[in-house]
């Protein structure tokens, strides 16, 4: 691999600037301590449109090729958001640091562009939010199922809070399974819920994945 | 009776029927430790079949492996040997008669020539 | 179950994880360590159910796993022990609600003994196996 | 004169008579029925069989039997007015080709019952037997002359005739390709005995072999004629700088044919070790030549062994792995000569170099006739050679699965069989001479065992696959042919010094004494 100059997240996001000018919607970096000293580490947020991805990927691969980690997904309502999260490294002490790519899809029009031939190793992620968002990859190798059973019923996808989601009755309680009905009251009888405290009355609102 | 005395070859001795005679010593005493083995099995279930972590056995065609197959290795390591020597087997009989003339030719400079 | 005389002598266990978050295994593992080291005992994690006397079966069996995990358990042979890892097995714990679950491991496996916690303690595992011991003996005594 | 007397002096001459007559007789007696000319084809074989033992038998207990046709007496080598030259064709049977006969004998018998069945759904079947008789004509006659152009007839015999075989099945083109190669080669060779033969007859205007031996002076023309039946008869043995034809014409060729060719090229090897040590023995500088005789025989063995492995084709394998068994041969015998002259290393090791050698000429016709003809059961039964398409065999195949393993065994020298008993005389035995030779020779063995497991498990082991699921064993004969081979091998692979003691050492001693073939010859015995 030719040895490319150690370049800052800041170039990073300048040259991407450059590059695509307004197909960049969003770009930040995060920073955060790591490690006991603190050391400063960060990580890069850029939002673009679905078209400009693979060109995206591909300058990253030009300045450093990076390990590609996994395509984070996000039900918003009526859009679902797609996090293509990769990491770039320089083989030194904490000179690595995380880009992702966030992307919106219109619920309307779930496809975006397959990224297998640029890095193979993506196949298996791409498949996984086909299975459970039910997003078309374009151009994808092999588009079967991964985790899902092959009995499991066409058209719900697990991932999605909208009708399309988990139906209740489809849920196994397993704590539920045979359990005895014919248990004596426990000696100590349930404390009554008090009024106020989250916790007691029962379930929280469900609340979202690796939200922005 | 020479039936049963041994071979004598220059540097040591074979005698078939001793050794024949521990091989079926050895036979005995394998088979005295195989049939110490636990047999209480179940025939039928799947503790005959092989464990492939759990999955099924594929069908019994898709498992025999073809000879073409068997010492890849071995043929990968002398690649240098075989690219020479099997385009050597051409097959055209001029190239054969050639090599007959030439391996003539050859004798009759070394036993010709030199003594 | 007829029990045979190299049973109380040593138990070969071989881990079967059906789906599980991997704690226990970690902290099966952490069992096996020369810090609690069952092997005094004769207990060995094996690597092929064919060898072994005790099935650690960790995870709620997802649907895809309740078909192999029934072949695996056919595949261990006779007298064999189920042993039950973690509370996944028994009620699902953090997966208590999923769909993709084919319920605790005693719809699938006849289990003998279980040990709750998530992951259980290395001490509350090897208290499962002497538990499981006792239970031997009582079958050898009632034999 | 009885029956029984007639055939006993007469033998020689019936041993070549028999097959001769039945030959040219087969077609016609082919028209009454099939029948009647498989077991005419048979009791032919039988007979000439018998006739072989009876001389062998003769020549082990009074020594070399001298049989002159058209003389007064059979024993009248010299005729009284012709100046001290045996002007008739005289057949010389010492020990050595008393050896090489009971080899043809054997091998011939069991081919011939396996190829009545092997071949009865073939059709033309009157050519196959006539060409097949002819065949055995001829390596008996090769084997038993004891004149030198006799020698040239008996060999053009046998390479027509097992050119005509090679091509009977033509597939498509192929085996009349192999058998083209096969016979332009021959010829070739054949020429250049024949050169040979001219120049020993115009130094010493006689074609006898022990006349030639006698008056030999080792002229640079003599020379010129060692080296050009040294090449020819190399080449029809199948040493390696000359053996491409081997492989193509054993493929192509029926697999009864086969295992009888194989026979055939060790005919002509006993034509090289006749020459060599009956014209030659010492006097010519027998280190060189005893060396070029050795690196043919690694050579032989090396590449043989190692082009055999990556081989598609079960017939062509077991060629290559014949190849590299005659280099066994031709190393034990090249170093039984090469200390010749040296009395002291020659009683040491020599001899017994020279015995392994000749002892596996006898090893190496059988077992790999039985490897043959079991390639032979299953072409028979599934109709291909490619060793890709086989597999699970051994479900149904389980006596010619027997039969294989102890032909694959003995081949790779493993000690309860045959081969074993004969490679470790030349291990040992050549250990002494030179060790590097010893230890290629080893390796070569080991490669050949693995070249066998390959085959043995593309053939027989692996699940029963669904194509070969109503495969049925081999028709009798074919396993009668076999069996015979096979209890050979094991026979003498319990007790080889019974083998070694009554006829492969009265065979090395006769080979190397040229005295004594020579009195024998013209010295009226």
């Amino acid at each position: 691999m030719s040895e490319t100059p150690y370049r800052s997240p800041q170039e990073i996001i300048d040259l991407y600037k450059t590059e695509f000018g307004a197909g960049i919607l969003d770009a930040r970096i995060t920073e955060r301590g790591e490690g006991v000293h603190r050391k400063k580490g960060y990580n890069i947020w850029i939002r673009l449109d679905r078209e400009l991805l693979k060109p995206a990927i591909k300058k990253l691969m030009d300045i450093r090729f990076p390990h590609f980690a996994v395509i984070a997904g996000n039900d918003l309502g009526d859009e679902i958001e797609l996090l293509y999260i990769l990491s770039v490294f320089y083989g030194t002490q904490f000179g690595e640091y995380m880009v992702t790519f966030g992307l919106r899809l219109p619920k309307s029009d779930l496809t975006v562009p397959t990224i297998t031939d640029l890095i193979p190793g993506a196949l298996l992620s791409e498949r996984e939010k086909q299975e459970f968002f039910g997003i078309t990859v374009t151009g994808i190798p092999d588009g079967r199922r991964l985790f899902l059973p092959d009995d499991f019923p066409q058209g719900v996808y697990p991932w999605r809070k909208d009708e399309t989601g988990i139906k209740p009755e489809m849920v196994r309680e397993l704590w539920a399974v045979n359990r005895p009905k014919d248990r004596p009251a426990p000696p100590v009888p349930e404390k009554k819920p008090v009024p106020g405290d989250p916790v007691a009355e029962g379930k929280e609102k469900k609340t979202g994945g690796a939200s922005e | 009776m020479d039936l049963l005395s041994p071979v004598q070859t220059g540097y040591g001795v074979w005698a078939p029927l001793a050794w024949l005679i521990a091989f079926v010593v050895v036979t005995i005493v394998v088979y005295l430790i195989w049939n110490m083995g636990e047999s209480s099995y179940k025939k039928g279930t799947d503790q005959v079949r092989p464990y492939l972590s759990g999955n099924a056995e594929p069908e019994k065609g898709a498992v025999h492996i073809r000879a073409s197959n068997l010492y890849w290795g071995y043929l990968q390591a002398l690649k240098g040997y075989y690219d020479t020597m099997v385009p050597m087997h051409t097959g055209i009989l001029t190239d054969y008669i050639v090599w007959f003339v030439a391996v003539t030719a050859l004798l009759l400079v070394i036993v010709g020539g030199l003594s | 179950m007829k029990l045979t005389k190299s049973f109380n002598r040593s138990l070969w266990v071989f881990h079967l994880n059906t789906g599980s978050c991997n704690g226990c295994e970690i902290e099966i593992v952490a069992t096996i360590t020369p810090r609690y080291d069952p092997e005094r005992f004769g207990m060995k994690l094996v690597g092929s159910p064919k060898h072994a006397d005790v099935l650690l079966v960790t995870g709620p069996v997802t649907k895809k796993m309740a078909q192999k995990v029934r072949r695996v358990y056919e595949q261990v042979p006779d007298p064999k022990l189920v042993m039950c890892i973690g509370t996944c097995g028994q009620s699902g714990g953090v997966f208590y609600d999923s769909y993709n679950l084919d319920g605790p491991i005693d719809q699938v496996l006849p289990v003998d003994v279980y040990v709750p916690g998530c992951p259980p303690r290395p001490e509350a595992i090897i208290f499962g196996v002497v538990k499981a011991l006792e239970k031997l003996e009582r079958l050898e005594a009632a034999q | 004169m009885t029956l029984a007397d007639f055939i006993v002096t007469n033998a020689p001459a019936l041993l070549v008579a028999i097959p001769l007559f039945a030959a040219f007789t087969s077609p016609a007696v082919g028209k009454i029925s099939t029948a009647a000319r498989n077991l005419w084809v048979m009791g032919a074989m039988l007979l000439t069989a018998a006739v072989a033992f009876i001389l062998a038998f003769r020549v082990f207990s009074t020594g070399t039997v001298i049989y002159v046709f058209g003389a007064a007496a059979t024993t009248l080598a010299v005729p009284l007015d012709s100046g001290g030259i045996p002007i008739r064709i005289i057949f010389t049977v010492d020990a050595m080709s008393a050896f090489m006969e009971i080899i043809c004998a054997i091998v011939g018998t069991s081919v011939l019952l396996y190829s009545l069945s092997s071949e009865s759904k073939n059709t033309s079947l009157e050519g196959y037997y006539a060409l097949f008789l002819l065949m055995i004509t001829g390596v008996f006659g090769m084997v038993s002359t004891g004149d030198f152009f006799n020698f040239f007839v008996f060999l053009e015999i046998l390479s027509l005739a097992s050119a005509g075989l090679i091509a009977y099945r033509i597939d498509g083109g192929l085996a009349v390709e192999a058998a083209l190669k096969y016979f332009v080669l021959s010829t070739l060779g054949a020429i250049l005995v024949l050169f040979a033969i001219g120049i020993y007859y115009g130094q010493y205007n006689a074609l006898n072999i022990a006349m030639i031996a006698q008056r030999m002076q080792f002229t640079m023309l003599d020379k010129i004629a060692l080296v050009l039946l040294i090449a020819a008869l190399a080449m029809k043995c199948g040493a390696v700088p000359m053996h491409f034809w081997t492989p193509d014409a054993y493929s192509m060729a029926p697999s009864s044919v086969t295992a009888f060719l194989v026979v055939a090229s060790q005919a002509s090897l006993y034509g090289l070790f006749r020459i060599l040590f009956t014209f030659y023995n010492v006097t010519l500088n027998c280190v060189t030549v005893g060396w070029i005789i050795i690196i043919l025989g690694i050579l032989s063995m090396v590449v043989g062994v190692t082009m055999a492995i990556p081989q598609k084709d079960v017939k062509r394998l077991i060629a290559y792995c014949a190849i590299s068994q005659t280099g066994y041969m031709l190393l034990g015998v090249g170093v039984g000569l090469a200390v010749l002259g040296n009395a002291a290393l020659s009683n040491a090791f020599g001899f017994v170099a020279m015995e392994g050698g000749i002892f596996h000429i006898f090893n190496d016709a059988v077992f790999k006739g039985l490897l043959f003809l079991t390639a032979g059961a299953i072409f028979y039964r599934i109709g291909t050679c490619d060793l890709n398409k086989m597999g699970g065999l051994g479900h149904n195949m389980k006596y010619t699965m027997i039969f294989f393993i102890i032909g694959a065994l003995a081949t790779a020298g493993i000690p309860p069989f045959n081969g074993f008993a004969s490679k470790l005389m030349i291990y040992e035995s050549v250990y002494l001479f030179n060790p590097i030779l010893a230890i290629i020779a080893m390796v070569v063995s080991i490669l050949t065992l693995a070249v066998f497991v390959k085959v043995f498990h593309s053939i027989f082991m692996g699940p029963q696959l669904p194509e070969y699921a109503d495969v049925k064993e081999a028709p009798l004969p074919m396993l009668i042919g076999m069996g015979i081979l096979a209890a050979i091998v094991i026979l003498f692979g319990l007790f080889p010094q019974l083998v070694v003691n009554g006829l492969v050492a009265p065979a090395a001693h006769a080979l190397t004494n040229q005295g004594g073939y020579i009195s024998s010859v013209l010295g009226g015995a």
